[in-house]
């Protein structure tokens, strides 16, 4: 299988989709020339030509009422939002409009649109263009959210969205956009709701997504030298969230580690928590169920300060020892 | 306004605009559903039979048959929370109309939408929207959709006075105006967005004024005459279907009844309620005209009213012989 | 004590904090000679102005970043959005700057800054007028989260959020505003983070905000007869959390149920969990930990479908029932 | 452009301005700085010293310089993401400045902020904004406070051509020109936001135009030419503090160097920059004015320019000595 980036993945999705079904449009401020802030439609305007790939302004509210618009007369808007933080401008179309039509309206409207936004902290862009919103995003139903890990998931998770006949956020990070990975070539979809065990393990789990997902195997594979068997859950899609997947591995391992790099406080650590309170795992637990999450603080400027205010593989280390001697 | 000009006779308009006998009696009894509609609703709210908001619209009919009339059945709507008119306008089923409003599974939205968020798909009626401004920008996507989709239909989008406040309202008339898209902008001006005036709210007016600085030909007319807002937004539908973009009109009329149900209508003199009721209902002129003119007799509109009245109470019974939804089924249709 | 409606203790804290500080000042819409959409603000334009008492037009995003600005030059605005549900058009302006700029300019900034919201459901106002959105603001770090649920916590975290430094989102749940109860005449103010043990029990610990700590209430007052004994726990702030009473509270009942009208996924009941799961509590749990929410759906209009979505008593009995049993 | 017409010489029009030599020195050497400092970030950033994101202002100096000249030091700005010219004119400190672009704990936002946080609350200097418009409503609110504070200042609020297009820019200006507060909109046209040219998001130009909506006097100038910038705002300031409400100031210039770091400058041609700077340089313009009319010798000039440059590089110093925030740290100064 060939090797190809994150941001070639996308690209291939979208671009295999346009090809296939011409009711899919992109929409989105500079995806045209600029290719988009990193470069993930480049090319496509070129192929695809202006009345595909829609270049706004800069209207972000707007953006998403058009999408929703386009997608009640039965067309497949791909949404761009240039950075995951600016989706707090389109809030109400994507919580209060597109979330909600097909049941307010009965079953009656469909919205079938993919919101596509870059996640995450790691290029000193601060507070305003680093943040991981995705628990914001899960709490409105309605919304299937998404966040893939790898190249592979990528491609065959976005063209699921695009199929999709809800609003999906695809929320990509942006540190993600360079790594590689293999991709089959031609078709292939990944469901949604079908977690995938990134490594299987007896000893730990842990349940982490996006960038997380490989700062844990890091760590999880230098662990192994030592006997400490991790498995590494990635839940691919949160909203719907694999719960048996998780709900198995815990009930095996008896220990729960939840990283993300979205902040601490009510981010969706705790809803893994509280599905897991609500199993059977709940009684195979023996030790208290763990979170290492982003602090809880706008991310910073400075590269010391950014680093310091989401996991790094140390943190990390650190909490799978603690939880494996049950010293906190 | 550009009506108070037109002083043309009310028979030579009617023949320029090609509207047959029939079609002003279809009109006339189209204005009395909706204004039946709505006292109706007022008095099952009255009675305590409605859980929930609504927002009449009595006083406003001649925007909505206007506009209905001035387009084609198959052109799009996109409506806001005020929007009963437009769906009976739309030739809704009032009976699903109403079980809706009654909160029934009949009900077009199976009682999951309620006044605010009645809805025809299936009639290219794309609903109402409880966030004042939030259709709006939904136009741009119809609009796009239908230049990709190559089809002849407009979108007509339907807000209030208020809605023009919000930032959607700007982002979409220049993405419109921009890229030239099949979009007839209605802003009913009803004078208040809840308890603000408009000259309270509004830097300028009148709100079409800001049409202008989008390129956006414009028009504030006397939404209470029907024939103008026929005239007028027959020229722009025709206008937008030949390609040349959007076209903002904006309708003067008035609401009569509160904004919705808490309102106690502090903010306006009952003077100013009784002088718009009295001399500038739109139904009532409309009735002037087409009796001074001798288009039908008294007795001739009388069976339109009395028809109205029977469609409304009919509804009615419709509605309240249909079932409540299945507590069951709460979480049904949170996804398709 | 006299007894004053909900409505009324909010009123009377706007109405001295102004009379107070000549920096306070409420900007919103409708809150003039209409009073606010729930009456709230009734006769405080005739009392203090129309400089003070400052009506906009329907701007969302503006009415906060006007707040915002205000703030920077020292006053303490107060602005009102008609219903929480419109808060998703202001997220931008409260969560990526009201919330960020004290970080973000490395402390110089403060932006001092209450927020009044009306939430929730009940009054058949439907999917966008009935919204519970409170995790949503937990999860945006800088940002301070109030839900009293009571005519004396009203008053007395409202003067305190007045007074507070930062900008606080104040959510009042609608179907509170025409309940009763006592309020000291005169000056109080209730700290933030220390929450109210509405019922001291000992079998079971009820975490309920908002209107679910009257549902709660009601139904422990008539277990009581049963000989269950539970214990309610109103945080009365959640941002900041008063973790020290919750994890008190469990490590003495050993059980643990939280109640939100908010919808279950990803919903602030995880971050009780979470809370309750990495501190000593944990090793006295002899239940698995129990949520009991608003269901993800969109609030439906239909009265029937309404109060199916959202816990009622017979639910919270239920549940209690269920968690003391050890039957699910 | 109103400029364009002006052809009053240029020694008239400094003495029309009352613009002392000192003052034309000053102004001189402040355009140098700010240009050093953008090619000082670029330098540091392809040496691979910056960690973030910058957004350089070379080629729009002109509009800051002359912003701050024709309004009070105490005046109220609120800058957006390509904010350095204006905080350089509002006499902020260049170390601190530095060290915040280097992210040190010494500097304006202790490291926290970065280029694009940058802000002087000490010298109401409200900072810049990543969030493309919005820092535009915050000038309702500072021109609320300053009506309520009964003081006279005003508030400069700055941002680009792009960010007329959110709907926070309509809601502002409906607002600001409904209650005429005193602030001066600064729209730094540079004919780009990010790729896309003003023309290809914008239905109607000069967006200035926009303002007339609200009842907003409106200017659309050469932001290239300083003593046109200082002669508008110097006017509008005036009107403003008078309490005739907000005034609309268009300013044409240009960027230079790539919207941000990742630009590969795609959606224009290398033509045209190149004639913008050899033609229509903001700073070349006035040196050659103040050359031609000899009101300096070009050794006096060239003072300047080392100067500005010594103060950029002293800067660097500052920075580069300058220690990180504490990791340590990283929770403080999330809650006042
Ligand atoms: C975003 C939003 N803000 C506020 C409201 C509350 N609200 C409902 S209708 C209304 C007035 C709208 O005025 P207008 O647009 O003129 O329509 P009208 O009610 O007069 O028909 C307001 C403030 C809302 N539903 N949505
Ligand atoms: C809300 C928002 N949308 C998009 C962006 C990404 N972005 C940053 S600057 C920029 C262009 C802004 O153009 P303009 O307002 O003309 O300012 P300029 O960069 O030209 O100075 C864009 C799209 C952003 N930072 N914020
Ligand atoms: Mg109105
Ligand atoms: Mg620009």
């Amino acid at each position: 299988m060939p090797e190809i980036t994150y941001a070639e993945a996308i690209r291939s999705a979208l671009w295999e989709e346009m090809k296939r079904d011409e009711r899919v449009f992109i929409i989105g401020e500079d995806i045209g020339r600029y290719g988009g802030a990193f470069g993930v439609t480049t090319g496509m305007l070129d192929e695809f030509g202006d009345k595909r790939i829609i270049e706004t302004p800069i209207s972000e509210p707007s953006i998403i009422g058009a999408a929703v618009g386009a997608a009640l007369l039965g067309m497949r808007p791909v949404a761009e939002i240039m950075f995951m933080d600016f989706v707090l401008l389109s809030l109400d179309q994507i919580g209060n409009q597109a979330a909600k039509m097909h049941y307010m309206f009965g079953g009656k409207a469909t919205v079938p649109l993919v919101v596509r936004m870059p996640s995450g902290s790691g290029t000193g862009a601060a507070a305003q263009h680093s943040q991981s919103l995705e628990t914001l995003l899960m709490h409105l139903p309605g919304l299937k959210v998404v966040t893939p890990s790898t190249p592979y998931e990528a491609k065959g998770l976005l063209r699921t969205a695009i199929h999709d006949l809800n609003p999906v956020c695809f929320i990509e990070h942006k540190l993600l956009y360079k790594t590689k990975g293999e991709v089959p070539e031609g078709d292939y979809q990944i469901p949604f709701g079908v977690a995938d065990i990134k490594r299987a393990g007896k000893d730990l789990t842990i349940v982490a997504n996006g960038i997380m997902v490989h700062k844990a195997l890091a760590v999880a594979n230098r662990l192994a030298d030592e006997g400490i068997d991790v498995e590494i859950i990635d839940p691919r899609t949160l909203v719907p969230l694999d719960t048996e997947a998780i709900i198995n591995s815990v009930s095996k391992t008896g220990k729960l580690l939840i990283v993300h790099e979205a902040c601490e406080t009510a981010g969706w650590a705790g809803e893994i928590m509280a599905v897991v309170s609500s199993s059977r795992a709940f009684d195979y637990l023996d030790a208290p169920m763990r979170r290492l999450t982003g602090k809880n603080v706008p991310i910073p400027y400075n590269r010391v300060l950014e680093r310091a205010a989401v996991p790094q593989e140390e943190d990390i280390e650190r909490e799978i020892r603690a939880i494996v001697k049950g010293v906190y | 306004m550009e009506t108070e000009k037109n002083q043309e006779p009310f028979l030579n308009r009617a023949e320029r605009l090609k509207l047959s006998k029939d079609e002003l009696r279809e009109m006339y009894k189209t204005l009395c559903t909706i204004r039946q509609f709505e006292l109706m609703a007022d008095k099952l709210y009255a009675l305590g039979k409605v859980h929930g908001t609504m927002h009449l619209s009595a006083g406003q009919e001649a925007v909505a048959v206007g506009i209905r009339h001035a387009t084609r059945l198959d052109d799009y709507l996109i409506n806001h929370h005020r929007g009963h008119g437009h769906f009976i306008s739309k030739n809704a089923d009032i009976n699903l109309m109403m079980a809706e409003f009654l909160g029934k599974e009949a009900g077009y939205c199976k009682g999951r939408g309620g006044s605010m968020h009645i809805a025809d798909f299936s009639s290219n009626n794309l609903g109402a929207n409880g966030i004042v401004g939030g259709g709006i920008p939904h136009s741009l996507g119809v609009g796009l959709a239908l230049q990709m989709q190559k089809r002849d239909q407009i979108c007509i989008a339907i807000f209030g006075d208020g809605a023009s406040n919000e930032g959607v309202f700007h982002e979409t008339l220049n993405m419109a105006g921009l890229w030239k898209l099949p979009i007839l902008f209605v802003c009913e001006n009803n004078k208040y967005g809840m308890s603000m005036a408009v000259e309270r709210v509004s830097a300028k007016l009148p709100i079409a004024q800001r049409a202008e600085a989008y390129d956006i030909p414009w028009h504030y007319i006397d939404g209470n005459d029907l024939l103008t807002v026929i005239e007028t937004v027959g020229s722009a539908a025709d206008y937008i279907r030949s390609g040349n973009g959007p076209v903002f009109v904006e309708a003067q009329t008035y609401r009569y009844f509160g904004h919705s149900k808490s309102d106690r209508n502090l903010y306006r003199s009952k003077d100013e309620i009784e002088t718009w009721r009295l001399t500038k209902d739109p139904i009532l002129r409309f009735k002037n005209n087409l009796l001074e003119n001798e288009v039908f007799k008294a007795e001739e509109l009388v069976v339109c009213e009395e028809e109205a009245v029977k469609i409304i109470e009919s509804a009615v019974e419709f509605a309240e012989a249909s079932a409540d939804p299945d507590a069951a089924t709460v979480t049904e249709y949170v996804y398709a």
